[in-house]
C-alpha cells in the first residue's frame, strides 16, 4: 500500500507534559482517515507537528515514502500538506480573496497584487470542488460555514494533496456539516487524502475509511471503520465503556419559570433577528432549542441574560419582568447561563480557577464582607466545586487558561449550577468536548431538571437536543415555528422544520 | 482668501512634513502589530544624527549635505529601532513600555553624546540646512502655483509622496498584505507561511527609518541645531496622527496636515479680527482639543489592528 | 513552579538593574570617563550625607505616586500615559487651595491634598469616559490631555493666581507638608511628610486591588471585558473608576510638589516628566504596590545621585537617563532573563 | 563672539573708578589667601545656552582666572536639568563652603530666597529677578533700555514700517523687552506698526518659524525676538528667505548676546543687531564687591546702559550703518541723561506713546 503521509513514532513534549508519546499514523492515498481521542489527548499537537508549527523531539515523517523535515508551514505547503485549523486562521478585515492568496499572491509587473487573476483561480477551484464563496466579501461578514470553505480553498489554492481537518464540524450546523461531508467526498474523488479530527463518532462512521485512536498522548491503534462501531470506538478512546443514550425519567414540569411574549431583538447591525418570539419553560423540564445557526438563537439568549437589549416584548422569570435589566439584576433574579463562547464570556482566563468560581457572586456574602474579599471562603467554595464536578486542575490556584477546554467547561457548569438558578440557560454546553465529558454534562443537566429547575438548552447538535430535551422548540427566522416531543420526532423531520418547511404534522400533534 | 491660503499652506506643509514622515513609520509598525510609542525617541535620534552629520561633513558633501544627512539619519534611525524590535518581537516585551524606554534612551544618548563630543548641551547651528524653493514650472501655474509650489521645502513634497507610496505598498502589494495580516492575526499569517517575526522586524525598522527621516527633516528645516529641546512632543503628535488617521497612511497624512493647520491658524489668528479676541490659551490647546473632539465624535470607533501590541508566541493561544 | 515564578519575579528586576548599571559603566568607559568615579559620585549624590538622603526621599515621593497612577490603570488593562497632565493639574489645585483658603492646618492641609487628588482624578475621568462609552483609545486622549493641562495651568497661573507673573505666592503655612523638624535633621533638605502619604497611597492601592471586591472587578475588566459584562459587572464604570483613581494618585504626586517641595507653582515651559517616569517606575515595580515603592526609591536615588556626576566625575547627567532606559528594556524583555535563568538552572543540575 | 571677548578683556566701566581699584587690591589679597569662592547654578537652559547662563559663566570664569583660581575649587557651576535640581545644586555649593552662589534666571528665585533664609552665612545673588534677604543681592537688567535702542535701529532699518516682536513666554520680564522695543521704534516713527506674538515656549522652534513666516509674509521686515530657542525658528525663516532672495531686505534682532553667528547665510547676515545683556559684567562686579567685603546684601542692582550692563551689537557693519549707529547713540545719550525713559510695562508704554 502506498502512503501519502507516514508519521512514525512521533514524540512531542511541552514543559511538564508529553503531548505525543510514540504515536504512529499512516495515511493512505485517497482515504479519509479519522484521528480520535479525548480532549487533550494530543490530536491537534500531532497535526501541528505535521504542518510544521511544532518540531517533534523524536520520530520520522515521510511524505510519499520519502523522509522529510517540516520545520515551518511553508515546507508543509510545498509538500502539498494543507491544514484547516480548529480555530479558523482567517484575517477578519480582509476579503475572502485576500485571505486565500495571502502568502502566495499573484502579482502584475508593477508588483501590485493581481486580484483579477486571483479571483479567477478561486472561482475555478470553487467550481471544481463545489465550494461556494463570495470572493469579495469580508470574512467578518460571512457565515461560519463559508469561512470554513475559505479555509479549504486556502489549502487547495496552495496545491494541497493532503488536507488536515481539525474538528471542522464542531462549529457547523447540521446542514453545513452535510455540505462539508459532500465536499470531503468530492476532494477524495479528485485524488486528495484527508485526515479528519472529530469527536463525533457518527461522522467517523459515515465518511471515514480508517481511524487512528490516541489516548493521553499514546497511540492506541488504527482500525478499519467498516469493521467497528461507535461503542467500540468510544471505549477504545476513553479506555472504558461509554453509554450514549442518556438515562432519564420522564419530566414532571410544574410552574412556568420563563415566559417570553412577542420578543424582538436586534443584532449589532440593527437588524431584527428575533421577530415576535413566544416561549415558555417550566420548572422541571428541559426545553431544547433546535435551529440552524443565525436564526436568532444567540440573540434570544443574549436578551434573556441581559447581554443585549430587547427591542420590544416581554421576558418574565417567575412572573417578574426582567427584559432590559442589567446582567447583574438578571443573575440575581435567578438566571444561570452557560455561555456559548467560554473563552470570551465564560471565564477570565487570567484569573485562577478559584476566582472564576465566584465570577458572579464575589460581592456577596460570604465571599465579600463590607467590600473586603475573603479568599478563604472563595477557595473553599472552589475546592468543593472542583471536586463535585471533577474539574481536573492541579489546584484552585491554577490559572483558568491552563485548563483544557473540557475542564474549563466543567468549571463553568459547576459554577452556574451551584448557584441554584431557577432558570439555567445552557448554550452549546458540550461543544468541542469528548464523549466522556459530554456524558457527564448531560447527566448534570438532567439532575438539575429533576431538582426542579427550568432548563433552556440551545444546541446545534440534534443528537444532543433529542437525547437531553423534554420538549423541543424549533427556531426559524427569529420565531419558534414548532414545538415537538423528542420521542415523537427524528433528525430528518427536525432538519426540515429547521429549514423553515411549513407543512408538519409533528408540530401540530405536539401542541 | 487667496492670500491667506498662500501664507498658510506653505507653513502647514513645513510644519506637518516631519509629522507625516514619522507617522508613516508609526503606521508601518502598528499595522504589523507592534505598538510604537517610541516615535518621539526615533525622531530625537533622527534629529541628532541629522545635525551631527551635517555639522561634521558639510565641507565634504557641499550642497548634498542635507540630503545625505537625512539618509544617514534614516539608516541610524532604523538601526536604533532594532532595540525596539528585539525587545518587542523577539523577547515579547510589553511594547508600550519598550517604546517609552526608546524615548528615554534616544534623548539620553543624544544629549550625552552632544556633551561628550561638543562639550556643551547643544550643537551649533548647521550651515547646510534645507531651504525652501519654488518648484520649476509648477510654480507658474496661476492660483495653484503660488499656493502650493512657491516657497516650499522639497522635503514637504517628499513627505506627501511617501505617504502615497506607503499607501501603495501597504494596500496594493503582497508585502503590504502580509504585513497587515501579521498585525491582524499573526497565527493565520504564520500558517500561511509568512514569517511573522521577520515581517515585524521589517516594519519596526521601517518605522525607525521614517522616524529618523522625520526627526532629521525637522532638525534641518526648522530647528537647525540639536539640544534636549529640539524634539519635544512632535513624536507624540505623530503618534496621535497615526491613530487619528486610523492607522492608514493617507489618514495619518491628513491628520498631520490637520495638526499643522491648527497650529498655523493659532498663529495667523492674531491678524484675523474674529480670532484675535479669543484668549491665547484657547488657541494653544485648540489642536489637542480638536483631536479629542474628532476622536470622540467622528471616528470614535477607530479599530486598531487586532494584534497590535500583542507579542506573537509560536504555538501560544 | 509557583515558588519558582515568585523567585523569578524578584530576580528579573534585580538582574535588570545590575545589567543597566554595568551597561552604564561601559558607556562611561567608552566615552573616556572613569566608571568607578562616576558611580562613586552617584552614590555620594544620593547618600553622601543626611542632606542628600533627604533630597533623595523627596525626589522619590512623587515618583512613587505617579508609578502607582500608571500601575493602577494598568491593572484594569488601561495605559495611563496621562499621569503627566494629572500631576500638573493636581499641583495647581493643591497650590490654589493652599493660597485661597484660610483655615487651621487640620482642615487646610487635608483639603489641599484632596484637591490635588480630585483634580488629577478629574483629568483621568475624561479619557476614562471616552474609553468606556465610545471606545476611544485612552493613550491618545491622555497624551492630548497632557498638553491641555500644561497650557491651561500656565494660563491660570498667569491670569488668575498672579497678575501676569510666573510664580505664585508661597502657600499658607497651614497647607504645607514641609516640616522644619525633618529639614533640620537633614541639613535643610526639602524632605517633607509627603513620603508618608506616598507609602499610604501604595498601601491603599494594594488593599483595593488585592483585597476588595472593587479590585476584583477592576482586574476582571482589565483581563476580559466580555466576561466581566457577562458576570454582571459594570464595565464602563470600572474603566472610568480606574482612570479616576489612577489620576487621583498622579494628582497627589502634583500635590506633593506643590505643598511639600516647592510651596508654589510656576509657569512651566515643558513637562515635569514625573508622569513619564511613573511609567518606568510602574514597570520596574511590576505594577505591584510594593514593587512600585522600591522602584520609585531606586529611580529617586539614580536621579538625585546624577546631579553629582558632572561636578565630581565629569560625567553628563544624561548617563542616568540611559541607564534607566536600559533597565526598563531589560525588565520589559524579562523573557530573555527568564530564559537565561532557566538555562542556568538546568545546567546547574 | 567679539562683544563677549571684549567684555572679558575689559572689565572696566561697570563701576566707578574706585571700585575698580578695589577690585585690583582685592584680587591680590584674595588670590593669596584664596578663600573667596564663587559658583553659579544654571537654569534649565544650561551653561552653554548661548545666552545668559553662558554669559554668566564666562563672567565667572574670567573672574576666576583673573584671580588665579582653579575651576572646581575656586569657582564652579552646577547644571540644572529640571526645576527639582535647583535646590540641591544650590545647597551643594553652600555645603562646599562657597562664599557666593549665583542663581541664573528668574526660575531660581524661590530657591535662592529659601537658601538665603536658611544659610545666613553664605551670600547669594539672583539674576533676572529679585529676592528679599540681607545676604542676597538681586541683579536685574534694564532690558527695556536695550530693547528701546534696538527698536530705534529697527525703525531706522525698516522700509515697510512694520516690525515684529516674538516673545517666548508672556511674562513681566519679556514685557520689558516688548515695551522697550515698541517705544524705541515709535520714537523714531510713531506710525510704525509692531506685531507682537508670544510662542508660549522658549523651546518651540517650529512655532517660532511659523510666527516668523507669517510676519515676514505680511510685510514685516524686522523681527526682534526674545524667545530663547524658539528664536532659532525665526532665524531659520529669515535665512531661508534670504537664501531664496538675497536681494530681499529681511532682518532679525537677536537677544541676550550678540547673535551675529546665527544670522550668517552665505555672504549675508540677517542679524541686524542684538540686544546684549552683559550678565558677565554684572556677575563679575558682584563677585568683586563681595570679595572686598562690600557685598551689597539686600540690594537690588539694576544694570543698564550706564553700568555697561546693556549694550547693542554693531557686528553687522553692513546693516548697522554709520547713520543708524549715530542715531541709536543719540537715543542712548537721551536715555543716559534722563531725557527719555524707556517704558518697561504695557501701562508705561501706553503713557509713553501718548506723550509722543
Ligand atoms: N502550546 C502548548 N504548550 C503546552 N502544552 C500544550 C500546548 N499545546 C498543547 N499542550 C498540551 O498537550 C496536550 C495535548 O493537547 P492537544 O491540543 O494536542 O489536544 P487535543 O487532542 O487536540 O484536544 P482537543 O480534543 O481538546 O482539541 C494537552 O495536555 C495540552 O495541555
Ligand atoms: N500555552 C499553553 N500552555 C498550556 N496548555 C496549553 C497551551 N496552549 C494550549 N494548551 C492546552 O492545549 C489543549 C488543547 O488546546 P486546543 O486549542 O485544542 O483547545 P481545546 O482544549 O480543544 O478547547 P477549545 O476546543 O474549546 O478551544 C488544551 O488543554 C489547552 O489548555
Ligand atoms: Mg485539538
Ligand atoms: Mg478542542
Amino acid at each position: 500500500m502506498e502512503y501519502a503521509i507516514e508519521m512514525l513514532n512521533i514524540r512531542k513534549e511541552f514543559p511538564g507534559i508529553v503531548a505525543n508519546d510514540n504515536i504512529t499514523i499512516q495515511l493512505q492515498k485517497g482515504e479519509i482517515h479519522a484521528l480520535l481521542g479525548e480532549n487533550g489527548a494530543g490530536k491537534s499537537t500531532l497535526m501541528n507537528v505535521l504542518f510544521g508549527l511544532y518540531q517533534p523531539e523524536k520520530g520520522e515523517i515521510r511524505v510519499n515514502g520519502k523522509e522529510v523535515h517540516i520545520t515551518n508551514p511553508n515546507i508543509a505547503n510545498d509538500l502539498g500538506i494543507g491544514m484547516v485549523h480548529q480555530h479558523f486562521m482567517l484575517v477578519e478585515p480582509f476579503t475572502v480573496t485576500q485571505n486565500i492568496v495571502l502568502g502566495s499572491e499573484p502579482t502584475n509587473k508593477l508588483g501590485k497584487i493581481d486580484l483579477a487573476k486571483a479571483r479567477n483561480e478561486i472561482q475555478a477551484l470553487s467550481d471544481r470542488y463545489g465550494l461556494q464563496v463570495n470572493p469579495d466579501a469580508k470574512i467578518s461578514e460571512i457565515s461560519v460555514g463559508m469561512q470554513q470553505r475559505v479555509e479549504i480553498l486556502k489549502t487547495l489554492y496552495r496545491g494541497a494533496e493532503v488536507l488536515i481537518f481539525d474538528e471542522p464540524t464542531a462549529v457547523l450546523t447540521p446542514q453545513e456539516i452535510k455540505e462539508l461531508i459532500e465536499i470531503m467526498r468530492s476532494l477524495i474523488k479528485e485524488g486528495k487524502s484527508i485526515i479528519l479530527i472529530t469527536h463525533k463518532l457518527k461522522e467517523i462512521m459515515e465518511v471515514c475509511d480508517r481511524c487512528t485512536v490516541i489516548r493521553k498522548g499514546k497511540g492506541i491503534g488504527t482500525v478499519n471503520v467498516s469493521e467497528t462501531n461507535t461503542t467500540d470506538l468510544a471505549s477504545l478512546m476513553v479506555g472504558r465503556e461509554v453509554s450514549f443514550k442518556t438515562e432519564k425519567i420522564v419530566a414532571q414540569p410544574t410552574d412556568t419559570v420563563l415566559q417570553i411574549k412577542d420578543l424582538y431583538v436586534r443584532d449589532a447591525r440593527k437588524v431584527d433577528l428575533v421577530k415576535g418570539l413566544d416561549l415558555e419553560v417550566r420548572a422541571g423540564e428541559i426545553v431544547g432549542i433546535a435551529g440552524v445557526d443565525g436564526n436568532g438563537q444567540s440573540e434570544l439568549v443574549e436578551a434573556i441574560t441581559g447581554l443585549s437589549k430587547a427591542r420590544a416584548g416581554s421576558i418574565k422569570v417567575n412572573n417578574k419582568e426582567i427584559s432590559n435589566l442589567s446582567p447583574r439584576k438578571i443573575t440575581e433574579s435567578g438566571v444561570g447561563h452557560i455561555p456559548q463562547d467560554r473563552h470570551k464570556y465564560g471565564l477570565v482566563l487570567d484569573y485562577t480557577i478559584g476566582e472564576n468560581i465566584v465570577l458572579q457572586t464575589y460581592y456577596q456574602k460570604p465571599y465579600s464582607k463590607a467590600k473586603v474579599l475573603s479568599y478563604k471562603e472563595i477557595f473553599d467554595k472552589a475546592n468543593k466545586i472542583i471536586e463535585e464536578y471533577d474539574v481536573r486542575t492541579p489546584s484552585v490556584y491554577t490559572k483558568a487558561r491552563a485548563l483544557s477546554g473540557g475542564n474549563q467547561q466543567k468549571a463553568i457548569i459547576g459554577r452556574e449550577v451551584d448557584r441554584s438558578p431557577n432558570l439555567l440557560i445552557a448554550t452549546q454546553p458540550t461543544r468541542g468536548l469528548d464523549v466522556g465529558a459530554i456524558e457527564f454534562i448531560h447527566q448534570k443537566l438532567i439532575e438539575e431538571r429533576d431538582k426542579g429547575r427550568a432548563i433552556l438548552l440551545v444546541s446545534f447538535e440534534l443528537d444532543e437536543i433529542i437525547n437531553v430535551s423534554d420538549r423541543i422548540a424549533v427556531m426559524f427566522d427569529g420565531k419558534v415555528v414548532a414545538n415537538v416531543k423528542p420521542e415523537e420526532t427524528n433528525e430528518q423531520e427536525l432538519g426540515l422544520l429547521m429549514a423553515g418547511s411549513q407543512v408538519n404534522k409533528a408540530g401540530e400533534t405536539s401542541q | 482668501m487667496f492670500e491667506a491660503l498662500q501664507s498658510i499652506i506653505p507653513t502647514v506643509l513645513f510644519y506637518s512634513a516631519p509629522l507625516i514622515l514619522t507617522a508613516l513609520g508609526g503606521v508601518f509598525s502598528e499595522r504589523s502589530g507592534v505598538v510604537n510609542i517610541g516615535l518621539e525617541g526615533l525622531m530625537v535620534m533622527g534629529a541628532f544624527v541629522g545635525i551631527v552629520f551635517n555639522l561634521t561633513f558639510a565641507d565634504l558633501f557641499g550642497i548634498w549635505t542635507p540630503w545625505i544627512s537625512i539618509l544617514v539619519a534614516m539608516v541610524i534611525g532604523s538601526i536604533f529601532s532594532i532595540i525596539h524590535a528585539v525587545a518587542s518581537v523577539t523577547f515579547y516585551a510589553n511594547q508600550v513600555v519598550s517604546g517609552v524606554a526608546i524615548n528615554m534612551l534616544a534623548l539620553g544618548i543624544g544629549v550625552y553624546l552632544t556633551k561628550v563630543w561638543y562639550g556643551k548641551g547643544q550643537t551649533d547651528m548647521v550651515d547646510r540646512p534645507f531651504y525652501t524653493m519654488d518648484v520649476p514650472i509648477l510654480a507658474d501655474i496661476p492660483i495653484i502655483g503660488p499656493i502650493f509650489f512657491e516657497g516650499i521645502y522639497i522635503t514637504s513634497y517628499l513627505a506627501l509622496i511617501l505617504a502615497f507610496v506607503a499607501w501603495y505598498v501597504l494596500y496594493q502589494t503582497p508585502f503590504g498584505l502580509r504585513l497587515r495580516a501579521v498585525g491582524e492575526h499573526p497565527m493565520a499569517a504564520d500558517t500561511n507561511g509568512i514569517k511573522v517575526e521577520r515581517m515585524r522586524y521589517i516594519a519596526v525598522l521601517l518605522s525607525g527609518a521614517f522616524g529618523g527621516l522625520g526627526g532629521s527633516v525637522f532638525a534641518l528645516t526648522i530647528a537647525s541645531n540639536f539640544s534636549h529641546a529640539t524634539i519635544v512632543g512632535q513624536g507624540f503628535m505623530a503618534l496621535a496622527a497615526v491613530i487619528f488617521g486610523k492607522w492608514h497612511p493617507l489618514g495619518a497624512m491628513g491628520a498631520a496636515l490637520f495638526f499643522g493647520l491648527a497650529q498655523s491658524l493659532s498663529v495667523v489668528s492674531s491678524g484675523i479680527p474674529l480670532l484675535a479676541d479669543i484668549p491665547q490659551v484657547i488657541l494653544l490647546i485648540a489642536p489637542y482639543l480638536l483631536t479629542i473632539l474628532a476622536l470622540a465624535g467622528f471616528i470614535g470607533r477607530a479599530d486598531a489592528p487586532r494584534a497590535n501590541g500583542v507579542p506573537y508566541l509560536k504555538g501560544g493561544r | 513552579m509557583t515558588s519558582n515564578s515568585k523567585h523569578f519575579g524578584l530576580l528579573v528586576p534585580i538582574i535588570s538593574v545590575i545589567i543597566g548599571l554595568i551597561a552604564g559603566a561601559i558607556i562611561m568607559l567608552l566615552s573616556g570617563h572613569n566608571p568607578i568615579e562616576g558611580y562613586a559620585a552617584l552614590w555620594a549624590g544620593a547618600f553622601g550625607d543626611s542632606y542628600t538622603i533627604g533630597e533623595t526621599i523627596r525626589r522619590s515621593t512623587p515618583l512613587i505616586l505617579t508609578g502607582l497612577a500608571v500601575a493602577f490603570a494598568f491593572k484594569t488593562g488601561l495605559f495611563n500615559i496621562g499621569a503627566e497632565g494629572q500631576v500638573i493639574v493636581g499641583w495647581l489645585a493643591a497650590v490654589w487651595i493652599g493660597l485661597a483658603i484660610d483655615a487651621p492646618m487640620i482642615i487646610h492641609l487635608p483639603v489641599a491634598i484632596l484637591a490635588g487628588a480630585i483634580a488629577g482624578g478629574l483629568w483621568g475621568f475624561l479619557p476614562g469616559l471616552l474609553k468606556a462609552k465610545l471606545g476611544v483609545h485612552e493613550v491618545i486622549i491622555t497624551i492630548m490631555m497632557n498638553y491641555i493641562a500644561l497650557h491651561v495651568t500656565n494660563a491660570i497661573i498667569r491670569n488668575v493666581l498672579t497678575d501676569q507673573g510666573t510664580t505664585t505666592e508661597p502657600i499658607a503655612g497651614t497647607a504645607s507638608l514641609a516640616s522644619e523638624w525633618l529639614q533640620s535633621i537633614t541639613f535643610y533638605s526639602r524632605i517633607h511628610y509627603g513620603i508618608l502619604i506616598a507609602l499610604f497611597a501604595a498601601f491603599i492601592m494594594w488593599f483595593i486591588i488585592e483585597r476588595t471586591s472593587y479590585g476584583y472587578e477592576l482586574k476582571a475588566v482589565g483581563f476580559n471585558r466580555h466576561a466581566s459584562n457577562y458576570a454582571g459587572m459594570n464595565v464602563s464604570k470600572n474603566i472610568i473608576l480606574s482612570m479616576v483613581i489612577g489620576g487621583g494618585f498622579a494628582g497627589l504626586a502634583g500635590a506633593m510638589e506643590g505643598l511639600g517641595t516647592y510651596g508654589t507653582i510656576s509657569v512651566m515651559s515643558g513637562f515635569t516628566n514625573l508622569g513619564f517616569d511613573g511609567i518606568a517606575v510602574a514597570l520596574l515595580g511590576a505594577n505591584n504596590a510594593f514593587g512600585v515603592i522600591l522602584a520609585g526609591l531606586l529611580f529617586g536615588v539614580l536621579k538625585e545621585g546624577a546631579g553629582e556626576m558632572p561636578t565630581t566625575a565629569g560625567v553628563p547627567t544624561e548617563l542616568v537617563d540611559i541607564i534607566i532606559a536600559l533597565i526598563i528594556f531589560f525588565v520589559a524583555s524579562s523573557y530573555i532573563i527568564r530564559w537565561a535563568l532557566s538555562r542556568f538552572k538546568k545546567e546547574g543540575k | 563672539t567679539e562683544t563677549e571677548e571684549e567684555g572679558t578683556d575689559d572689565n572696566s566701566g561697570t563701576e566707578t573708578e574706585g571700585a575698580e581699584e578695589n577690585t585690583k587690591e582685592a584680587t591680590e589679597e584674595e588670590a593669596a589667601s584664596g578663600d573667596y569662592k564663587i559658583a553659579m547654578v544654571t537654569d534649565i537652559g544650561g551653561v552653554d545656552d548661548k545666552s545668559f547662563n553662558q554669559s554668566a559663566w564666562e563672567g565667572i570664569t574670567a573672574w576666576g582666572e583673573e584671580n588665579g583660581l582653579v575651576e572646581d575649587e575656586g569657582y564652579d557651576y552646577a547644571q540644572s536639568n529640571e526645576k527639582a535640581d535647583y535646590m540641591p545644586n544650590i545647597t551643594r555649593f553652600v555645603r562646599d563652603e562657597y562664599n557666593l552662589v549665583y542663581g541664573i534666571g528668574f526660575e531660581l528665585k524661590e530657591d535662592i530666597q529659601t537658601a538665603a533664609d536658611q544659610y545666613p552665612d553664605t551670600n547669594f545673588a539672583i539674576v533676572d529677578d529679585t529676592v528679599d534677604a540681607s545676604n542676597a543681592v538681586s541683579i536685574t537688567f534694564k532690558e527695556h533700555q536695550g530693547s528701546f535702542l534696538v527698536g530705534v535701529a529697527a525703525a531706522l532699518k525698516t522700509s515697510t514700517d512694520k516690525l515684529g516682536f516674538v516673545g517666548g513666554v508672556d511674562s513681566p520680564l519679556i514685557k520689558k523687552f516688548e515695551s522697550g522695543f515698541i517705544a524705541g521704534a515709535k520714537s523714531v516713527n510713531p506710525d510704525i506698526e509692531v506685531d507682537v506674538q508670544y510662542a508660549e515656549s522658549f523651546a518651540d522652534a517650529a512655532k517660532g518659524k511659523l510666527i516668523a513666516t507669517n510676519m515676514y509674509d505680511s510685510g514685516i521686515d524686522v523681527i526682534y525676538h526674545a524667545s530663547g530657542a524658539t528664536g532659532n525658528g525665526v532665524f531659520n525663516q529669515a535665512k531661508d528667505i534670504k537664501q531664496n532672495d538675497p536681494e530681499r531686505e529681511i532682518w532679525v534682532i537677536g537677544v541676550d548676546r550678540d547673535q551675529h553667528e546665527e544670522g550668517q547665510i552665505n555672504d549675508h547676515n540677517v542679524t541686524l543687531t542684538s540686544m546684549v545683556k552683559r550678565v558677565d559684567v554684572a556677575v563679575q562686579d558682584v563677585a568683586n564687591r563681595g570679595m572686598n567685603g562690600e557685598f551689597p546684601g539686600g540690594e537690588l542692582l539694576e544694570y543698564g546702559i550706564e553700568e555697561d550692563g546693556i549694550t547693542f551689537a554693531t557686528t553687522n557693519e553692513e546693516a548697522m550703518t554709520e547713520d543708524i549707529i549715530t542715531t541709536v547713540e543719540e537715543w542712548q545719550e537721551k536715555l543716559l541723561n534722563g531725557e527719555v525713559e524707556a517704558p518697561k510695562t504695557t501701562e508705561e508704554l501706553e503713557a509713553y506713546e501718548d506723550s509722543l
